[in-house]
């Protein structure tokens, strides 16, 4: 047996998160301040070496691939993996003083968090479904720790509950699929299952393992009728949780389903684009209308969010590498959003209160301008509205879609995206129009604040020049 | 037809070894309360038989005219099955273990495998036993057992792949002949450390004295068979014993060279040793080792739990961790006569 | 011999009736954490039939791989439950209903 | 190759036959006289509780959990065990890694009082 | 010489950017404020005059063009431009910017410096929408538009804001969506964003049809056209005196103004198929909202009726250019029913914003809009008196006012196509004054009818000031309207051309 020495120097992003994840959690371990600051400033420095790296090493260079190929390094893999780590990054930036009121404050959360961005790290440079598989788990894995993470809270337990179990599910359906698919191709890796793919071998074998596989990707991503856990698990786990579930995850899930649909099954994708149709239609019915009723905050979001998956997916099923680059861009400038909305939940929350309810958000405008401005920036951007990246977003899907001649679809998504506006307007309802009487301050810790108005800027500065983003999507794909 | 007479052939097999294996138990038994009076300076069982030689088979005669109690509120099925599921594997994993050269009744390649996967499963009986009991005390027993059994089991897993790194096998015949040689040949002298954490981590595994807390006559009277009588009693203390002679077999053919006798290959010795069968060497090493475990219970008194614990957990997992990443730096050196 | 078909057939039994034991159930959640083992066991007979009659080692490595996420998983299932046990004093599933909406 | 597991089959089930003959034997041959007394658990002589399936110390199930992932480390370290001769210096260094990792959950299972029973 | 520099970009990022200084100035020194926004509104319609003065009337095609990469994917640009149908429109929202800061000065309490910031933001958006070239671009700031309404209507508009709001939010937003879809449609076929590209593209009428529709549906609402209507009276009752402004002088521009640059000159051969839909829901326009407007009892519902019939106006203008052409043969009829619209938008810029103005002076002392509760004005208010009875009169399109102006040419047009559209056409006239005319009566004179009105002070120079340069304007383009005819007429020219290449 021969062994081909791999290429370390292009896993450098994984190799330097799998080091500092030793670091931060022996750090932890010897660090005496109560506060665990040394690992929240060793996670965030890892995660901005990380963005670099990810550009440092996988841009601009081609598809490489090594492992014995089970590792890809190309433009995408740099893309996802910067994303998943910026977005990462705010969410940490949140999540700080939040855990500090709740004596949550421990370095375990962070180093979860770093687990569960090397897993979503590996996702997005996966040849192998073994590699996807591992990198899937080790983000579901932290997942399910950190919705538990509040060990006294009866919701959060009972998310956690949810959470696991339905998470569990969707990777045991995506394993079955993936167990079809390897016997139908004999290979693992991606690239002999794209070939046997387009040869034509076992197509019944190979058609069941991608239904499998896709159902299992479509639970992930929580695209309906397979939202099930969404809403409890977004309204029980911590919020500082939920903003980083929220954000980052939906770009790895979109990674998992380009390497494995995307890149491994893409010439079965007369037959997918079927089923991610109906879910992509029932996400958007089902996302918009729920969200409608909700009082909630945290789970009008997450109803949203199965909307936005269902947008997310009309990219998806144009089968284009346009549509793909829609998706990305979409999936991450869903994160941006996702992220700052969640953020201001945490930041409207107190000791011992949480800002969960739509009514919380009464009279911000009163109680901090910049907050409501913040706040009017992620709604409208969820919206779609221009000015904001979200706009570009659905833009994207939509030019996806009717270049590839889904001009129905796209009237039906622009169509919900008004009705979606109508829960966002309600928010903004509570933030501009209604007046409380007599309005508290507001006042949020500096390192909050900060974070706040980037993730606000960022909304607002990839609405004026989405360029950049745009560009890099594209080029990922090769446009 | 043929099939059949292989059947036969194989139950015949079983049967030759366990009938003595059950014999080997008996005097076991004997063999103990004998050692241990002498240690005491008593003389132990001498009314039944010469010497009390006919004492195991009273005992057992006795036990079978015992009556069976199922306790009231107890889990019937699972309360007989535990006794089942106690005895099966610590007589099954035999079924792999070479008496001497080819004496093996399945000679299967994944051997080593086999046996850690039997003697894992002689926790579920513990266990079980403990819960369907509705004993305190039992069930008590029953959890301290099988956080016991759990934690050792992982140091000597780790004892084990040491053995497998050495010899490069998981057979356990293959195990065997890669000792081939005199006694500094056996692996007990490279894998010393693991040699020892492991017969420390077999003697907690069977719930031995000193780490015999699972029963801890003195404080929860017997732990997990409180409840147990007659003859579903005497299947756990048969259940025990074989475990004890199967621990100690696979520590003589795992570090002390199974069939091999220690003067293999010598130029002198070795000739005049060549007539002792293969069989009389490892009968002999197991004997050894059912002699330190009479020798255990005769000197040491019993450990406290957190003490089993500690030990178990902090001391020998760190010394074989430690000593695996030593022996992979010595086979990739190819040190010595072993690798 | 036993054909292919066999051991997918018993495979898409283990794996159906973990699906079952998912959606049926409406009692306990330890049989939830079971069902999802049977599900994953399920899987490892795929590969390992496939793995078997493709003449290829990878569909086995990647059992392997399934089996240590599965106790990783049922380790963290368990102390979810333990929690979750914690703060209801029951794991009965039909509990779990405090959000709605 | 399957065919020399027949043997390993045959002794289980003969294994599990000397589980129950004589429990078996045991009912038939002894006598059977329960009464309340005796069918009551121990407890030291004192009035016996209903059910004595109490919550236990959590630590026994932090213990199982341990064993659970401890065990499949040690599951990873078979395969490999056997063929270090052949992958070499490279195998070498894949599982230094693999296992430095364990170290260092280890490390922090010790840190943290997980090992602990005071 | 004022050619070289970037005047559209000055004129859409000056007020953008001064409005942001303005929120940054926060709202506890409210002088500061008014004064920052005062300044900025100033600089930017000074910037418009030089735009205008710059511009050289007699050329057709597009001027002061700017061009920049901005989303290279997709050969998207950051390209502006002004020819003579969009000029006049970006002066006329420098201007109205400037009168709702000056309108708000001391009414607006309730964080003044938000308010101010969002109609400096709203007026570089709107500017932003005339001038855009690029179809995203222009969809950019057309939707980004709704933005600062949203807010302006709902932070301090009336006691049921939030249900105009929402409604107007939801309505443009609805009819706009469609039109991105036809857009990105359109992009698909022409290649390109840019909007000169999509004339000309040869599209088979189903799908001209259903493009036609797409733009329907955004401009219809925005105009706003009936039956999509509703939510303007809502939307102007709610509003505040300068949102009510910027809504009528502005925004529903803006639907006339995407007929003119996108439904005609894209999909001719629809507009042309469809042009019965067109007239037929202008002149209901016309005549029953006309109606409609007679029994409003609230001030402003009533002002927003009449906005509605004006619109009309202008569409009718629009769309009958294809019957005049039918029956003459010759381009110069439809000439002027273009020319007749656009000015009717212009004047009708200036009109209802002085309505409105007038109703936001009334209000902010009498706090009610119900006619009921007015009566006698004038004998308190006589200054105020003559301006409110000069505004009526040219909202009724009374000779020698601006409104008088757009609403004869079109009628004049309109004999061309037909007798009878002139007639009904010509029936607001008798509307316009009717309503108009009767609500002065109803306000202005009289016997003073209760004590709040008794109480009412006179107008002060700062309304003055306001309301006399409306005056002006109004009586200018009444007499003399010909330098604003002028600058429209080459390019409104190549506009038919483009829509009937066969003239």
């Amino acid at each position: 047996m021969t062994f081909e020495m791999p290429q370390f120097a292009l896993a450098a992003p994984e190799i330097w998160l799998g080091i500092m994840i030793c670091v931060v959690l022996v750090a932890d371990l010897f660090d005496r301040s109560q506060e665990s600051q040394l690992a929240f400033f060793l996670t965030q420095l890892t995660l901005v070496v990380m963005i670099w790296l990810a550009f440092a090493t996988h841009w601009g260079s081609g598809s490489e691939i090594t492992f014995n190929g089970m590792y890809v390094s190309d433009g995408l893999a740099a893309i996802l993996k910067g994303a998943v780590a910026g977005l990462t990054a705010i969410t940490v930036g949140y999540s700080r003083d939040y855990l500090r009121q709740r004596g949550l404050l421990t370095g375990e959360f962070f180093l979860l968090t770093l687990i569960a961005t090397l897993g979503m790290s590996v996702m997005a440079s996966a040849s192998s479904m073994l590699v996807l598989y591992i990198g899937l788990e080790l983000l579901s894995l932290s997942l399910y720790a950190m919705v538990a993470f509040d060990r006294d809270s009866r919701d959060g337990s009972e998310a956690a509950m949810k959470y696991f179990v339905l998470g569990a599910l969707a990777s045991g359906m995506l394993l079955y699929g993936m167990s079809m698919i390897y016997g139908a191709a004999g290979s693992l890796l991606i690239g002999d299952i794209a070939a046997a793919a387009a040869a034509g071998e076992n197509q019944l074998l190979m058609a069941f393992g991608m239904t499998f596989a896709f159902v299992g990707v479509a639970f992930k991503f929580g695209a309906a009728p397979f939202h099930m856990w969404i809403p409890d698990v977004y309204q029980g786990a911590p919020t500082a949780v939920t903003a980083f579930l929220g954000s980052a995850p939906k770009v790895a899930a979109l990674a998992l389903f380009l390497r494995l649909l995307a890149e491994g099954l893409g010439d079965l994708h007369a037959q997918w684009q079927t089923m991610a149709m109906i879910l992509a239609v029932a996400s958007l019915v089902i996302g918009n209308l729920f969200a409608l009723v909700q009082t909630n905050l945290k789970r009008m979001l997450a109803y949203s969010t199965v909307s936005h998956i269902g947008f997310l997916f009309l990219g998806l099923i144009a089968g284009t590498d346009e549509g793909f680059a829609a998706a990305l861009f979409y999936a991450i400038s869903y994160g941006i959003m996702a992220a700052g909305a969640f953020g201001m939940i945490i930041l409207l929350s107190r000791q011992g209160f949480e800002a969960e309810m739509i009514d919380d958000m009464r009279g911000l405008n009163d109680r901090h301008s910049g907050f409501a401005l913040v706040m009017l920036l992620l709604m409208f951007s969820m919206t779609g509205i221009p000015g904001t990246v979200g706009f570009y977003a659905k833009w994207l899907v939509l030019q996806a879609l009717i270049a590839s001649g889904h001009i129905w679809l796209a009237i039906l998504a622009v169509v919900f995206a008004v009705i979606g506006a109508f829960y966002y307007l309600r928010v903004l309802k509570a933030v501009y129009f209604d007046r409380v009487e007599s309005p508290e301050p507001l006042a949020a810790p500096t390192g909050q604040r900060v974070v706040i108005a980037a993730n606000g800027g960022l909304v607002l500065l990839l609405g004026l020049f989405p360029d950049l983003l745009i560009s890099a999507c594209r080029a990922a794909f090769g446009l | 037809m043929s099939e059949l007479i292989e059947l036969s052939w194989i139950v015949a097999k079983i049967t030759a070894l366990i009938v003595p294996l059950f014999l080997a138990v008996a005097y076991m038994t004997y063999a103990e309360r004998k050692v241990i009076s002498a240690m005491q300076l008593r003389r132990g069982p001498n009314r039944v038989g010469w010497h009390g030689l006919l004492q195991p088979i009273a005992d057992a005669l006795k036990l079978l005219m015992k009556e069976v109690v199922l306790p009231q509120n107890a889990n019937r099925f699972l309360f007989v099955l535990a006794p089942m599921l106690s005895i099966m594997p610590a007589l099954a994993a035999w079924a792999v273990l070479p008496l001497g050269d080819g004496m093996v009744i399945a000679d299967i390649n994944a051997g080593l495998l086999y046996v850690l996967a039997m003697t894992s499963m002689g926790v579920y009986g513990i266990i079980l036993a403990g819960w369907a009991s509705n004993s305190k005390y039992a069930l008590l027993g029953a959890l301290r057992a099988g956080a016991q059994v759990v934690s050792y089991e992982i140091a000597m897993g780790f004892a084990l792949v040491g053995v497998l790194m050495a010899s490069g096998s998981l057979n356990m015949g293959e195990i065997i002949q890669a000792q081939e040689g005199p006694i500094w040949n056996w692996f007990w002298l490279p894998l010393l450390p693991l040699f020892v954490v492991y017969w420390i981590s077999g003697v907690a595994e069977t719930n031995r004295l000193p780490f015999d807390v699972a029963e801890g006559e003195s404080e929860i009277v017997a732990g997990f068979h409180v409840e147990y009588s007659g003859m579903a009693f005497a299947i756990f203390f048969l259940a025990e014993y074989a475990n004890m002679i199967l621990i100690s077999g696979l520590a003589a053919i795992m570090f002390l060279g199974g069939w091999y006798s220690p003067f293999h290959g010598l130029p002198l010795l070795g000739p005049a040793f060549a007539w002792v069968p293969g069989f009389v060497w490892f009968a002999l090493k197991t004997c050894l080792f059912l002699f330190l475990y009479i020798w255990f219970r005769g000197t040491f008194p019993r450990y406290r739990y957190d003490q089993i614990m500690r030990l178990g957990w902090k001391v020998l997992i760190p010394v074989t961790v430690v000593w695996l990443i030593v022996l992979s730096g010595l086979i990739l050196g190819e040190v010595g006569p072993w690798f | 011999m036993l054909a292919l078909s066999d051991y997918l057939v018993l495979s898409a039994l283990l794996f159906s009736i973990g699906m079952a034991g998912i959606f049926l159930n409406r009692k306990n959640a330890i049989v939830l954490l079971m069902s999802i083992e049977l599900i994953l066991l399920a899987v490892n007979f795929n590969f390992i039939a496939f793995s078997s009659f493709l003449g290829d080692i990878h569909g086995q490595v990647f059992v392997f791989f399934i089996l240590t996420v599965a106790a990783a998983e049922s380790a963290i299932g368990l102390a979810i439950l333990v929690v979750l046990f914690r703060n209801r004093g029951s794991i009965n599933v039909g509990d779990l209903d405090t959000m709605r909406g | 190759m399957i065919e020399s597991y027949l043997p390993v089959l045959v002794f289980i089930v003969m294994a599990m036959g000397i589980g129950i003959l004589p429990l078996v034997a045991g009912f038939i041959l002894a006598p059977h006289r329960p009464d309340h007394e005796k069918l009551t658990p121990y407890e030291c002589g004192f009035e016996a509780f209903e059910d004595s399936r109490m919550q236990f110390d959590v630590r026994y199930y932090l213990v199982a959990i341990l064993f659970i992932i401890f065990d499949l480390e040690i599951a990873f370290l078979f395969p490999w065990a056997i063929v270090l001769d052949d992958i070499g210096l490279f195998g070498f260094g894949a599982m230094a890694v693999f296992i430095g990792v364990l170290l260092v959950g280890f490390l922090y299972e010790w840190k943290k009082g997980a090992l602990e029973w005071e | 010489m004022v050619g070289q520099w970037p005047l559209l970009s000055l004129l859409i990022w000056v007020p953008i950017l001064g409005g942001i200084g303005v929120l940054a100035a926060g709202n506890d020194n409210a002088d500061r404020a008014r004064w920052t926004a005062l300044a900025v509104a100033v600089v930017t319609l000074g910037i418009g005059l030089a735009l205008w003065l710059g511009f050289e009337s007699g050329i057709a095609g597009m001027q002061f063009v700017e061009k920049a990469a901005w989303i290279r994917a997709f050969d998207i640009h950051y390209h502006l431009g002004v020819d003579g149908i969009s000029m006049p429109l970006v002066v006329l929202t420098a201007f109205s910017t400037l009168l709702v800061i000056g309108a708000a000065w001391e009414v607006v309490r309730y964080k003044p410096a938000q308010y101010l910031a969002a109609f400096l933001i709203m007026e570089g958006i709107m500017i932003g929408v005339f001038s855009a070239l690029d179809a995203i671009l222009f969809y950019v700031f057309f939707e980004a538009m709704l933005i600062p309404m949203f807010l302006i209507i709902g932070i301090w508009g009336g006691p049921n804001r939030i249900y105009a709001t929402i409604k107007f939010f939801l309505y443009t937003f609805l009819g706009s969506v469609m039109m991105l879809i036809a857009l990105i449609y359109l992009r698909t076929q022409a290649g390109s964003f840019a909007i000169e590209d999509f004339y000309g593209l040869q599209l088979p009428l189903a799908t001209q049809t259903l493009i036609f529709l797409a733009f329907l549906a955004a401009f219809a609402v925005k105009v706003p056209m009936f039956p999509v209507h509703t939510w303007l009276p809502d939307a102007h009752v709610e509003a505040p005196t300068g949102g009510s402004v910027i809504l009528a002088a502005i925004t529903l521009k803006i639907g006339g103004y995407g007929f003119l640059r996108f439904s005609l000159p894209i999909a001719p051969e629809a507009s042309l198929a469809l042009d019965w839909l067109l007239i037929g829901l202008s002149l209901i326009a016309v005549v029953y909202i006309g109606l409609v407007a007679m029994v409003q009892e609230d001030l402003k519902k009533l002002i927003a009726y009449s906005s509605i019939a004006h619109m009309g106006f202008v569409t009718l203008g629009f769309f009958l250019i294809f019957r005049i052409v039918a029956n003459t043969d010759r381009p110069d009829g439809a000439l002027l029913a273009l020319e007749g619209g656009m000015v009717q938008m212009i004047s009708h810029g200036f009109v209802s914003a002085a309505m409105f103005l007038c109703v936001g002076v009334l209000y902010d002392r009498m706090h009610t809009r119900r006619i009921a509760d007015y009566g006698g004005v004038a004998n308190r208010m006589p200054v105020f008196a003559g301006f409110f009875v000069l505004f009526a009169m040219a909202n009724a399109g009374l000779p020698g006012t601006s409104g008088f102006v757009g609403e004869f040419m079109v009628i004049l047009a309109s004999f061309q196509a037909g007798f009878w559209y002139a007639a009904i056409a010509g029936l607001t006239l008798i509307l316009g004054a009717a309503y108009s005319l009767w609500m002065i009566k109803r306000v202005v004179y009289g016997e003073v009818r209760n004590e709040a009105v008794g109480e009412l002070k006179d107008i002060s120079a700062r309304e003055k000031l306001l309301l006399g340069s409306l005056a002006v304007v109004i009586l200018f383009f009444g007499i003399y309207p010909a330098p604003l005819i002028d600058v429209m007429t080459p390019s409104l020219d190549a506009l038919l051309r483009v829509v009937m290449p066969t003239l």
